[in-house]
């Protein structure tokens, strides 16, 4: 078990999803902590995408996508009608699973969410793309092409800009789902050590398929099925001595 | 390119590979038989005479014609353009999926471009030229173009938004950017070159179309000196002169100006979408 | 074979020569256009009843046009073809006949000897403004119908030269295609004599030259028919400002040159459809 | 605030646009249908739809003629244009060569451009002799004018079928390959199918376009008012009718032409919705 | 070291590849035993995609793309002018790494091969695909639905059909680029149960980035680096004992 504690970045309450019939997140209690990396792993179908979503309501965008229970960032109810839904958004940055840069260059990528949220200033922008190339540790391989259309990159490189275009907006949480399931060894394990980084001042929630990766790098992990959180403790403990015997088999299984 | 032996044994790809090589060998066909016929009786009869600035009855130029198509065209585009990819952008992006509004504006649109243009031309000259009061004008031929592409901008519109994605939108939301601010920043400049393929269309018609004109931009044969006066456009001068058949070969010499300015329109169209797409890309 | 003694004393025609044999392709103007009314009006094609109503007897297989351009080429690509276009439109392309032995041309129409004519009217409403008023009288002058005849149309009779009054303005001019042509002529020769009044000529069709007149659109109308008893009703009234000669025409390859009046309304009432008919 | 104030009134405009379409849609309909109906009650629906007679000087008003002129050009120009546009796109986008196809897409571009009357008068003088020539009638007539339509609707099949193949993904066209199956094969087995939904499109826009020309089919199809007997005979279309007839017509002879564009309004409303039903049918089967 | 042996499926002599300037594939010699399970594995962009596609001649499509060197399918030059691609295709089936069943029936996918190649008749097309979705193991699952379209399958379910419809063309031959990389862990182990069925009646080549499914699976692993094979060899010895200073890097990288 994980404590409750008061510098939990997410709490969420008996949260239920619904797609039109389908129940897809049946009573979810969870608590992410702050400045931590919180993994979400189970077989594929079981909510952890849908459950990522509702942490920057991106599940608004589904058509009868319904919702019950709640969802606390910083104390405060996401989900309460004077809710800002593009702060929020902001500061629950996203990184997909497949790598969507937008067809501009890598430079407008980056700068595209500080300018929506209304940095104009040319000097000002240079610097928040830079640090954020910096900081997705990608800086050096784009620096002299920031011109250049972003769709030109590989897999790779294009995920990590998206993680650099996250960045620039300056959030607080990190959502990433499958964000390493679309590239090569390499690549993934700079996004690893990325990572790894990005939890000195990022909280980090991530969805994977790869239990190793999982192991590699997360504080905590939650083990999904069927809609339901069937285990959530220390990643460590989790996967060396899991308390639920459903938890045991799928880490278990021959993938384990 | 196509090795016969390569397809021993398989007539049917045979087949399909002789249909189409003809069909295309046909299409071709068919356009340099129509751009053959426009030349061969139109390039005799162009004048010197057929491009001076004023027309009168002897020296049959349309100059007049050429400039007020370029303005008929350029106007209906100004307000066709934005109320079609307004509407689509409706359409797509905020309509609900299964609004049933929606379907029915989507059908009734898709009607209207069979309805022929003799009927956009008697609305129009009850409405705009009768009704408004703008009597025979270019003004009233503009806005009745513009309702009769508009459903043409609407529907290569929306096709195009539809072709948009959803990943795009998803980073644009995640970032915390605005429905508005994603279908401008990144919605609507990926579905450009959709959007104009669909305006090349409707100049196609705009540039084309004589009906619909006759009765509500008039037939005069000046340059329409404001939005209120009247104008003819090429096509509806080559009718004109067509008509009574006292003008013919001045109308095959049309014929052969129109062509050339919808091949320079067609190309500037182009030319503007691998732009954009080239900006895109 | 009847006709055969109807038009074998004139031994001079080349009928004879024509040898033409095969269906005849029958072409007409559509229905309620002038001169398709003037057409089966004087070849008898059109039949009063009883009543008082008039039934248009053209075989419903006569193929149709609204397009003086179109019937031109129609008869010119096609050698069995029979059709009928104004005077004014006439073109070397296609060959007219003689009617009853008469040429059709402008001098024989004014004479009376070729009957087949059609009126070109203008319309005006209640209110003609001075400007139109002054255009009128321009057309209506010596100066005026002498262009008409020059255009190649039949002139009225006119007396009184056109004095410029000080009228000034633009007005509109609208309807009748076939009006057009010789209305731009009109328009081009009045600016020189006062070119304070700018004349716009907005060409379409009768029935548009009519209701725009009607619906204060333009000043004066163009009509190549006679006004409907509804549209007199709502205040307009027509004028004669020239006839239009009608000819029947044929393909030039076509060795008939003369034709009677009963041959056409047989033709165009389907009693005849072979050209072997005709001698 | 400033912001969401933004959103809500773009919002607005866009949903004015939109409305503006519909009003635009709504006045054309009131016009026709406040010009039409009337005269449609007035010689009787079933008269008129259903009479073979056309003889506005003697006020009889059938359009049975012209609604069957209508149906049998349409057809022809489907059954001519449809094929060869489909073969043609095929080509376009998975046969030539990109030499070809820098010929070709501007080709076919200034084939949507050349205006109808240029088509007409190349129908009368160049395909009419033809047709004449080869069957002894006098040309004009429903092949005519259907190999005409045929060639006019070949642009916009063209266009979309090309672009609906071409977005098919490559991953259907690679798999097909893989599994040993031509080139020809694996065009016409997958993409086309795969791409049917953007072609029945094209089908849709080239059966408005055939079916509302006007111009160019007014000039060689003869324009008799009677019932075909065959396809070389002359025939009218409902567009054809209405643009023959409107310069000279008045009160309920007007009247019977705008309520033959009712009727041609109709048509379409009901064959797009036909098509409606059977993508929503097939949409559904997936 | 792998022995030449007459029994080899494929052997590939010197073969260079070019995308137009770039040299893709470097000398490339290497001798596939049939009815093994060879695996391709190399960090991203290194050549394994490009040379699988080399053995069903699929690099056709690519536009400039130049070879050099020999392929040998069974001692015949597959790239000889009078070779038939559609037949060799055929013999040589492919599965992609995304799943891409045609847009049709999920019978009328396994069905496509069969028809292409002649097979009309309604019974036997029945058959194949019966026999075609067991030897994918997927017939249980999917025999009471084989009239609805391939496209509502799960992305497990998608890739075995797509196995099955490689399998219904009687292939001697199976290439497997990433087949089960966008898979989760439990259809994963689906397919690879599947892959050492097959291994008896086929010769398998698989591309894969997880070296523990290389390791779980092959018989044999060759190594790539920079379009260069660095290592070829058994599997269990190159994971094991690999000879070269390269191979042991990258196996025993953190992602060994
Ligand atoms: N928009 C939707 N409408 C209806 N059902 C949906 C929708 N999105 C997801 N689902 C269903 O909800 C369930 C959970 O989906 P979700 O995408 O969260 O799974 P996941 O755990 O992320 O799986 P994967 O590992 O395959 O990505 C699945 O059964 C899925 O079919
Ligand atoms: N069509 C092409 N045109 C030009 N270069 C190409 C093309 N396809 C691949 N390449 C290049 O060839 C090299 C090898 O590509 P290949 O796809 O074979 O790599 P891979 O080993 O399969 O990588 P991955 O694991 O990412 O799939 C790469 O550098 C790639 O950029
Ligand atoms: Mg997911
Ligand atoms: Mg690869
Ligand atoms: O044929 P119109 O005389 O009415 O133009």
């Amino acid at each position: 078990m994980i404590e409750r504690n008061v510098m939990d970045k997410f709490t969420i309450n008996d949260l239920n999803l619904y797609y039109g019939d389908f129940h897809a997140l049946k009573s979810v209690n969870l608590h992410l902590p702050a400045k931590e990396i919180t993994a979400f792993i189970g077989p594929s179908g079981c909510g952890k995408s849908t459950l990522l979503k509702t942490l920057n309501r991106m599940n608004d965008l589904v058509e009868g996508c319904k919702i019950t229970g709640q969802v606390m960032l910083d104390g405060g109810d996401i989900y309460a009608p004077k809710t800002d839904v593009n702060l929020l958004r902001r500061n629950v940055g996203m990184v997909f699973q497949k790598p969507n840069p937008f067809p501009m260059s890598i430079f407008d990528n980056v700068a595209y969410g500080p300018r929506t949220h209304g940095i104009r200033s040319k000097l000002e922008l240079e610097e928040i793309v830079e640090k954020s190339l910096r900081d997705a540790a990608i800086w050096d391989e784009l620096k002299d092409r920031l011109k250049k259309s972003a769709l030109g990159l590989s897999g790779g490189q294009q995920q990590r800009l998206c993680i650099a275009r996250a960045l620039a907006v300056d959030p607080e949480v990190l959502l990433m789902d499958e964000a390493t399931s679309a590239l090569d060894p390499i690549s993934t394990s700079k996004i690893e050590d990325l990572v790894l980084e990005l939890k000195e001042k990022y909280t980090i929630i991530m969805v994977t398929h790869n239990m190793q990766q999982a192991l590699r790098i997360s504080d905590n992990t939650a083990f999904f099925l069927l809609g339901e959180v069937i285990e959530y403790d220390k990643t460590d403990k989790l996967f060396s001595v899991p308390s639920n015997k459903k938890t045991e088999d799928y880490i278990t299984g021959r993938f384990g | 390119m196509n090795k016969l032996s390569a397809y021993k044994g398989r007539p049917g790809s045979l087949a399909l590979r002789i249909m189409v090589d003809l069909s295309a060998a046909l299409t071709v066909l068919v356009l340099v038989a129509l751009v053959g016929y426009i030349l061969y009786k139109g390039i005799p009869n162009l004048h010197l005479d057929l491009f001076q600035w004023t027309y009168t009855t002897d020296n049959v130029s349309m100059m007049p014609a050429i400039i007020n198509t370029l303005t008929i065209t350029f106007c209906s585009l100004l307000v066709a353009v934005p109320f079609g990819v307004f509407s689509a952008v409706y359409l797509v992006e905020y309509a609900g999926r299964g609004n049933k509004l929606v379907k029915v504006i989507r059908l009734t649109t898709e009607t209207l471009s069979g309805i022929p243009s003799i009927i956009y031309g008697l609305f129009g000259f009850l409405f705009f030229v009768v009704a408004l009061g703008w009597s025979y004008s270019i003004l009233a031929g503009i806005m009745t173009l513009a309702i009769m592409i508009l459903p043409l901008i609407m529907r290569t519109t929306e096709e195009a938004l539809k072709a948009v994605p959803d990943t795009y939108r998803e980073g644009s939301f995640g970032l915390g950017a605005g429905k508005l601010r994603t279908v401008f920043k990144v919605v609507l400049p990926s579905a450009v070159p959709g959007i104009l393929a669909g305006v090349i269309l409707g100049v196609g018609r705009i540039v084309g179309e004589t009906a619909a004109l006759i009765y509500t931009a008039g037939t005069v044969t000046g340059v329409a000196s404001s939005l209120l006066s009247s104008g003819r456009t090429l096509s509806v001068h080559m009718y004109a002169l067509l008509s009574e058949g006292l003008y013919m070969d001045q109308a095959y010499a049309t014929a052969v100006v129109l062509l050339i300015m919808v091949i320079i329109i067609n190309a500037i169209s182009s030319l503007v979408a691998k732009k954009v797409a080239g900006k895109a890309a | 074979a009847s006709l055969f003694t109807a038009c074998g004393n004139k031994s001079d025609s080349s009928s004879d020569s024509s040898g033409m044999t095969g269906e005849i392709s029958v072409v007409s103007r559509e229905d309620g256009s002038g001169t398709r009314g003037a057409f089966i009006e004087l070849f008898g094609i059109e039949v009063k009843k009883d009543n008082g109503d008039k039934v248009d007897k053209t075989i419903k297989s006569a193929e149709v046009t609204n397009s003086t351009a179109v019937m031109l080429q129609t008869i010119k690509g096609n050698e069995k073809a029979i059709g009928y276009v104004s005077l004014g439109s006439m073109s070397d392309s296609v060959k007219a006949l003689k009617v009853d032995g008469e040429t059709a041309s402008v001098e024989n129409v004014k004479s009376g000897d070729y009957k087949v004519s059609r009126p070109f009217n203008i319309v005006t409403g209640k209110k003609t403004n001075a400007a139109a008023k002054d255009f009128i009288s321009y057309i209506n002058s010596k100066e005026g119908q002498a262009i008409v005849d020059k255009e190649g149309y039949v002139s009225e009779d006119a007396t009184d030269s056109y004095a410029k009054s000080d009228a000034s303005g633009k007005i509109v001019v609208a309807g009748s295609s076939s009006v057009t042509p010789l209305m731009e002529k009109l328009a081009e020769a009045y600016k020189k004599v006062n070119s304070d009044v700018k004349v716009e000529v907005q060409q379409s069709d009768s029935t548009t030259g009519v209701t725009s007149t009607i619906q204060g659109v333009c000043n004066i109308g163009m009509a190549s028919r006679e006004l409907e008893d509804s549209e007199k009703a709502k205040g307009v009234k027509s004028q004669e400002i020239a006839r239009d000669g009608i000819a029947v025409i044929v393909n030039r390859s076509n060795g008939l040159s003369d034709i009677t009046s009963d041959q056409v309304k047989q033709i165009y009432t389907g009693k005849i459809t072979d050209w072997s008919e005709i001698k | 605030m400033n912001n969401s104030f933004k959103e809500k009134a773009m919002q607005l405009v866009f949903l004015l646009a939109a409305c503006a379409s519909i009003i635009a849609v709504i006045l054309i309909c009131v016009f026709m249908f406040g010009n039409g109906i009337p005269a449609m009650s007035k010689i009787g629906i079933v008269n008129f739809l259903t009479g073979t007679l056309w003889e506005p000087f003697a006020d009889v008003y059938g359009i049975l003629p012209m609604i069957v002129g209508s149906i049998y050009v349409t057809v022809g120009a489907i059954i001519i244009g449809v094929p060869v546009g489909i073969f043609c796109a095929a080509y376009m986008a998975r046969f030539c060569g990109p030499l070809q196809y820098k010929v070709l897409k501007p080709a076919i571009d200034l084939l949507a451009g050349i205006p109808s009357i240029v088509y007409g008068f190349f129908g009368l003088v160049v395909i009419v002799p033809i047709m004449k020539d080869i069957f002894g009638t006098s040309g004009k007539g429903i092949l005519t004018a259907s190999i005409m339509l045929g060639i006019m609707i070949l642009p916009t099949i063209i266009t979309v079928s090309e672009s609906a193949i071409r977005a098919v993904p490559e991953s259907y066209y690679e798999g097909s390959l893989a599994l040993g199956a031509t080139h020809e094969r694996s065009v016409f087995a997958t993409l086309i199918p795969a791409a049917k939904s953007g072609i029945t499109a094209a089908v849709i826009l080239g059966v408005g376009r055939a079916i509302g020309e006007t111009l160019a089919v007014s000039m060689i199809i003869g324009n008799q008012a009677i019932m075909p007997d065959s396809i070389l005979s002359g025939a009218r279309t409902m567009t054809t009718n209405i643009v023959l007839e409107m310069g000279y017509a008045t009160g309920i002879h007007r009247q019977a032409l705008i309520a033959t564009g009712v009727v041609l309004f109709a048509f379409i409303l009901i064959i797009n919705l036909l098509f409606t039903l059977i993508k929503e049918r097939s949409a559904r089967n997936e």
